[in-house]
């Protein structure tokens, strides 16, 4: 083709893109709602909003990361009809109404293979903060504990900073992943490493650790013996519109919250 | 009918140097809006203690990134350490041993290299280099030697492929000049075709420092992160590229800033490596 | 006491063979790994169908997609631009202080590292454009990315046509702009071609700036505005938060499979230009 | 010594499928300039190249027949003495990148002979210029003189003179001549004139055979064969 | 006799170094003028001054004037691509575009805005035939022009360039690298042609212009030593050098 044809045909196709762009926009009578926010919310919205759009057809759910705050921001600049976060509001965005869709747990977890656990919280706080360094003054070999945190800015690590460290920090050694998912890998994959990942997530690949002999479970997070929890909420601007209270209803509805649960969250049903 | 093809040409022309000017004009929105984002904050703290800071905490008011600019300039010394003697070699090889065959099967084997996405060698350094590690040197893996190891290859195509640019476009007469003097291949090479292409290659060297110290995603799958300044090679580390991509997702505010003011110094460091390979090293071969 | 020249000699071809088979051997590694490791996990219904359950179960169709849409539109803004650049700067104007600027510009784009890319992206397009994670976005990120590429190719292809080519379509009386046209831009295609498949490739492997731009959400883009999941992406996040192992080496096995085929092909068509004027 | 410097029997070469010279019987006397002519692609590079065995430097050469050096099988003599033995300057000068000095040691040095006494003396602090710097007649005398440290007993010439004007070229013929006494001189040259002006043996060589061979005098005066004569007329060429 | 091209103290120099020094001669009409001389003399330079070709080399300067038909040509209101249709020129190495053998010839009338296929079709026959190479490939004009042989290649540039209906034609030492046979046909094609056509001859064979040639001009390091007919030229020469030059004493 010669250039001069493609100097014709290029903004010739961009047109069509965009027409074709256009008239996806409004697809006939389906409805789109846009949930962002944080990650460790998303996969478990991710789940919900895929049974849902299964008996709702004609809504889709697009659903973002991008974290708590991004998601937060969002919804104040009404890009988006729904924020996730994982994390309480701060003061300044206190006017926007939160739904608390259930309660997650923050379980510490080790490598299958490690002996260890059991540990309290001032140990934990001690690991984190690189006063304990070693699995010998926890009764395990001669070898550095290679702690895992989750970067800053993150939810996760914001309520484990409330909950665990209470004013101390976390050490500059300390290895830091930008995700869940990405802190698991890092735990399943070295025998001497440490992390705290949200309850939903452990499996086989990891151990979580009984925290003052209180193993992290929905039953010990119901009684209220195992402290380790934070709320995952939606958040909106205002009241919510029709489309999504519908997303919604579904969410804290019994089917919602069950998928949750299959999921390890903590939900109102159980 | 004349006065129509001048008036074409004109056109034409002046249409061409509108396109010539885009690349400008998005090197000027990239500066600009990194800048704009990224100085503010450096008029606020003061460059002092952003640049030579020690502590990186961006949510209480620490905006420190000297630890990440060590890491940063670690990894690619440790990467070129690794990617510079072989890619070299693989260079010299190519272009003045490897017989015609052998070289259309090596030469687009190695470019291959180059296309191979980020990720996948961050995947496959976490899997493979990372476990290693830290089975026979110790530690958690997550290191300063896995990602030099990883980055070192990643390298290999850029400085083979610049090198080898350099070595062939060393005059033919030179070679035969000198072989016609009596001297073994090897002497060619040695006294007269790599000093002839002396500045291609470190430029070579360069560009491949400018592609480690941007390399983003695999850095952060095996560097581990931490923030401290790592005291052996077996400690994680985390690089600029590393603080803006683990952080950006999350942070608002001063936090954002933060990540911006990083990407500026990142900025900074990469268009004085570029300066150097482009402007004061081609121009040399240009004499 | 001098060694014979004659056996460093043989030393040095000795060693520098091992190297280079052994750098080779590194990328024959990686591609056998990810083929064994992936190719049962890769199949008709994989590539075809959608994600479920963020991946862990189903096919990877919606990424192919995405793929595809981000590479193709960014290569369609890209070329023109690129090719008038070089054109520009090879045909039009001999080396000035001008042609100088656009260089550094054009240098200076090829060594921003992506992740530069991906925070402009995110600022200027994401944020203050207000296209949010979008395709569009993506796309016109991508597009500065490769630009540099497609011209510094092009301009070696137009570069690579020989002069004289061009003096004797003057002396036939033929004005710059047709001569371009009608001998130099025929002449320089493959090369050009070259550039576009390299560029194609550069956009299916990018993460960094894709992710901050284009956004990761798991479904199909069907408008310019919609967020989508590159495969590079969706291939960092199945790896990265070890959603799957298994769905990840089958994404790693169409990804690499892709820019393996785009290469051999610029590289194929390389051959058959130099073949051609040689 | 000997009246042959070098000599060929039966010589045949082919690039790939090109069989570029074709059965050539060629001797060059010592201490006298011989000359190669005949039009571009006629092959008289390329045999001027089988004597130090530059074509092993290029691929897909195939080469039958004997070469003789001093009535020594080429393919008995080590090729890295043969190269010290049998000098070459090329068409375009090419002086390495570096300065006149170290062009000049050049060649003692990749010999091993940095120790030989005098060579220091040979070279002068005035020689620390870069030689790219040099005007191109220089540039090819400082090819001649960089070749002559090595002490080579044939010189072949590629074309030298294709690059220079008139004046540099009467120079360098000039040197040639002064060069005889002690060098065995094989030049090649697509200007006749200078064959006729220079040598005292002239091979015309057409389409990779070797036409004619003979004095110079003779076969500018009364060539034997039409084609040589059809050549030397300006009939084509 | 009508003179066609004249130039009138026509002074160029590259950068520092001075080319053509004051040279002043007259081409007369359809006569086939050789010029001549060793390298470096400034010949392929005056030729290209003729058809501006000399555009494209940098930092050129030009003093004096140069004209055809009694018009300047270095005239900035002349338009170099509508003199080239005017001045057609063959260069010493045949270079077909990387096309068929019609395509080639037809690239000049295309680019006129011939469109016509027969219009098209009886031009390239036309042009093909005066070229004397019709016979050779009228069976195969589709065919990639690289594929003809080096002499069919030459002559396939002489006929691309007659395609173009030019009053002039620049050859600049168009047999340099052929062999006898199409050298001869060559030469045969151009004592056709000077009927028509004005022709100048670069070659630096003294024999050829000798053969061919009407007038004879000897150039010698960027001066116009000697001009004259060729008859003139070569047996008296009322100079040393050129008698030097033609008896090959050096050059």
């Amino acid at each position: 083709m010669s250039f001069r044809h493609w100097v014709i045909l290029l903004p010739l196709i961009a047109a069509l893109i965009s027409c074709s762009a256009a008239s996806n926009d409004k697809p006939g009578k389906k409805h789109t709602i846009t949930i962002a926010g944080s990650t460790s919310v998303m996969p478990f919205t991710e789940k919900l909003a895929e049974h849902f759009m299964v008996d709702h057809k004609n809504f889709i759910v697009d659903v973002q990361g991008g974290g708590s705050t991004a998601g937060i921001q969002a919804v104040i600049n009404n890009t988006v009809e729904l924020g996730m976060s994982s994390r309480p509001l701060k003061n300044e965005e206190k006017r926007l109404n939160t739904i608390t869709i259930c309660y997650d747990g923050i379980a510490v977890v080790v490598h299958p293979d490690n002996p260890v656990g059991d540990l309290d919280l001032d140990r934990i706080r001690q690991i984190f903060s690189g006063r304990i360094s070693n699995w010998r003054e926890l009764g395990w070999v001669d070898r550095r504990i290679d702690a895992v945190s989750r970067e800053e800015g993150s939810g996760t690590r914001g309520a484990f900073e409330d909950l665990v460290m209470k004013g101390n920090e976390i050490d500059d050694g300390t290895m830091v992943q930008d995700s869940n998912g990405s802190v698991k890998e890092v735990v399943a994959t070295d025998p001497y490493a440490i992390g705290y990942i949200s309850m939903g997530l452990v499996d086989k690949k990891v151990k979580p650790v009984a925290i003052a002999h209180v193993s992290p479970s929905i039953k010990t997070i119901k009684s209220g013996r195992y402290k380790l929890v934070r709320p995952f909420l939606y958040v909106t601007n205002g009241e919510l519109d029709t489309k999504s209270r519908r997303f919604v209803d579904y969410v804290l509805s019994k089917e919602g919250q069950q998928i949750l649960r299959n999921e390890g969250l903590v939900g109102f049903y159980d | 009918m004349i006065d129509r093809t001048v008036l074409k040409e004109h056109l034409v022309k002046w249409v061409l140097v509108a396109f010539a000017l885009s690349s400008l004009l998005f090197l000027f929105l990239i500066f600009i809006f990194i800048l704009a984002e990224g100085l503010p904050l450096f008029l606020k703290v003061g460059l002092n203690k952003i640049i030579f800071g020690m502590k990186w905490a961006p949510t209480k008011g620490h905006f420190g990134i000297f630890p990440m600019i060590i890491s940063s300039f670690l990894v690619t010394i440790g990467a070129l350490i690794i990617g510079a003697p072989l890619g070299l070699s693989c260079a010299i090889y190519l272009s003045e041993y490897a017989g015609k065959r052998t070289r259309m099967l090596l030469k687009p084997a190695i470019e291959l290299l180059a296309g191979i996405p980020s990720v996948v060698f961050g995947f496959l350094g976490v899997i493979y280099i990372v476990p290693l590690v830290r089975n026979y040197l110790g530690g958690s893996g997550f290191s300063l030697i896995s990602t030099c190891l990883v980055l070192g290859v990643m390298i290999l195509p850029t400085i083979i492929s610049i090198s080898f640019d350099a070595l062939v476009s060393v005059p033919r007469t030179y070679r035969e000049g000198s072989a016609a003097m009596g001297a073994t291949k090897w002497q060619t090479i040695y006294k007269v075709i790599i000093p002839s292409a002396k500045s291609g290659i470190l430029a070579s060297f360069i560009l491949g420092m400018g592609r480690a110290i941007g390399e983003t995603m695999a850095v952060i799958m095996i560097a581990g992160n931490a923030l401290k300044i790592p005291t052996g090679i077996l400690d994680p580390l985390r690089t600029l590229t590393g603080n803006i991509a683990l952080e950006l997702a999350y942070a608002t505010g001063d936090h954002r800033l933060g990540l911006f003011s990083t990407g500026v110094v990142l900025m900074v460091i990469i268009m004085i490596l570029n300066y150097i390979a482009n402007f004061g090293i081609k121009r040399k071969i240009a004499k | 006491m001098r060694i014979n020249p004659r056996y460093i000699n043989r030393l040095v071809r000795m060693g520098l063979n091992v190297q280079a088979y052994f750098t080779v051997g590194i990328l024959i590694i990686i591609v056998a790994i990810i083929f064994f490791k992936g190719f049962p996990h890769t199949n008709f219904a994989f590539i075809f169908s959608f994600p479920e359950d963020m991946g862990r179960e189903g096919g990877i169709f919606p990424s192919i997609v995405g793929t595809i849409q981000l590479a193709l539109l960014s290569i369609l803004l890209a070329t023109p631009l690129g090719l008038g650049t070089a054109i520009f700067l090879t045909e039009y104007t001999k080396e000035s202080l001008f042609t100088k600027f656009i260089r550094f510009g054009v240098e200076s784009l090829a060594g921003i590292p992506s992740i530069l890319y991906g925070l402009f992206g995110f600022i200027f397009f994401v944020i203050k454009l207000k296209m949010g994670w979008s395709l569009l976005a993506g796309v016109l990120t991508m597009t500065i990315m490769i630009l540099p590429t497609i011209i510094r190719t092009s301009e070696e292809a137009i570069r690579a046509v020989p002069r004289q080519l061009r003096i004797v379509s003057y002396s036939l009386s033929a004005s710059k702009w047709e001569t371009i046209k009608k001998v130099v831009i025929p002449a320089a295609i493959p090369g050009i071609l070259t550039g576009i498949m390299l560029s194609i490739g550069r956009a299916v492997g990018e993460t960094a700036a894709i992710i901050f731009t284009m956004g990761s959400s798991l479904r199909l883009p069907l408008s310019l505005m919609d967020s989508g999941r590159t495969m590079a992406v969706h291939f960092y996040i199945l790896a990265r938060e070890g959603i799957s192992m298994e769905k990840a080496y089958g994404t790693a096995v169409v990804l690499v499979l892709s820019i393996l085929l785009i290469n051999i092909l610029a590289y194929y068509i390389m051959n058959k230009a130099i073949a051609r004027y040689s | 010594m000997d009246r042959f410097a070098l000599k060929t029997n039966r010589l045949n070469l082919y690039y790939g499928d090109f069989h570029a010279l074709k059965n050539v019987d060629f001797q060059v006397h010592s201490n006298a300039i011989t000359a190669l002519i005949g039009p571009s692609g006629c092959g008289k590079s390329t045999l001027l190249r089988c004597f130090n065995r530059m074509n092993d430097l290029l691929e897909e050469v195939r080469i039958e027949g004997d070469i003789y050096v001093h009535d020594e099988r080429l393919e008995d003599i080590d090729i890295i003495n043969l190269r010290k033995k049998v000098g070459m300057v090329f068409q375009r000068p090419n002086p390495f990148p570096f300065t006149v000095y170290e062009n000049m040691v050049y060649g003692l040095k990749v010999h091993g002979m940095g120790h030989r006494r005098g060579w220091r003396e040979i070279v002068d602090r005035w020689l620390h210029t870069p030689a790219l710097e040099l005007s191109e007649e220089i540039k090819q005398r400082l090819c001649v003189a960089r070749l002559l440290t090595v002490e080579p007993e044939i010189i072949l010439l590629d074309e030298p003179c294709s690059a220079l004007d008139p004046i540099a070229t009467m120079r360098i013929e000039e040197l040639m001549i002064e060069l005889k006494e002690r060098y065995t001189i094989l030049i090649v040259t697509h200007n006749m004139q200078q064959a006729a002006r220079v040598s005292d043996y002239t091979g015309f060589m057409l389409l990779g055979d070797l036409v004619e061979f003979g004095e110079t005098s003779q076969i500018f005066t009364s060539p034997q064969d039409e084609r040589t004569e059809g050549y030397i007329t300006g009939r084509y060429g | 006799m009508d003179t066609k091209i004249a130039t009138d103290r026509l002074r160029l120099s590259f950068g520092e170094t001075e080319v053509l020094k004051t040279i002043s001669i007259k081409v007369h009409k359809n006569t086939i003028t050789g010029f001549m001389g060793p390298s470096g003399s400034g010949k392929s330079t005056l030729i290209s001054v003729i058809n501006r070709m000399i555009d494209f080399e940098n930092n050129v300067r030009i003093e004096g004037d140069a004209t055809i038909d009694g018009t300047s040509i270095l005239d900035g209101s002349i338009n170099p691509i509508e003199l080239r249709r005017r001045v057609g020129t063959v260069f010493a190495v045949p270079i077909p575009l990387p096309r068929s053998i019609f395509e080639n010839v037809a690239y000049g009338p295309r680019l006129k805005g011939t469109s016509d296929r027969t219009t098209l079709h009886h031009i390239v026959e036309d042009s093909l035939k005066k070229a004397f190479l019709w016979d050779e490939v009228k069976d195969r004009l589709g065919t990639s022009a690289l594929k003809l042989s080096g002499g069919q290649q030459q002559r396939l540039c002489l006929a691309r360039t007659l395609a173009l209906k030019p009053e002039i034609i620049l050859l600049d030492e168009p047999c340099s690298g052929l062999d006898p046979i199409s050298t001869a046909k060559i030469e045969d094609a151009l004592s056709e042609l000077k009927s028509e056509y004005t022709i100048i001859l670069v070659s630096n064979n003294t024999k050829q212009i000798a053969r061919i040639s009407d007038f004879s001009a000897f150039f010698y390091l960027g001066e116009l030593i000697e001009y004259d007919t060729t008859e003139k030229v070569f047996t008296a020469p009322s100079e040393t050098k050129t008698e030097d030059y033609i008896q090959g004493k050096f050059g």
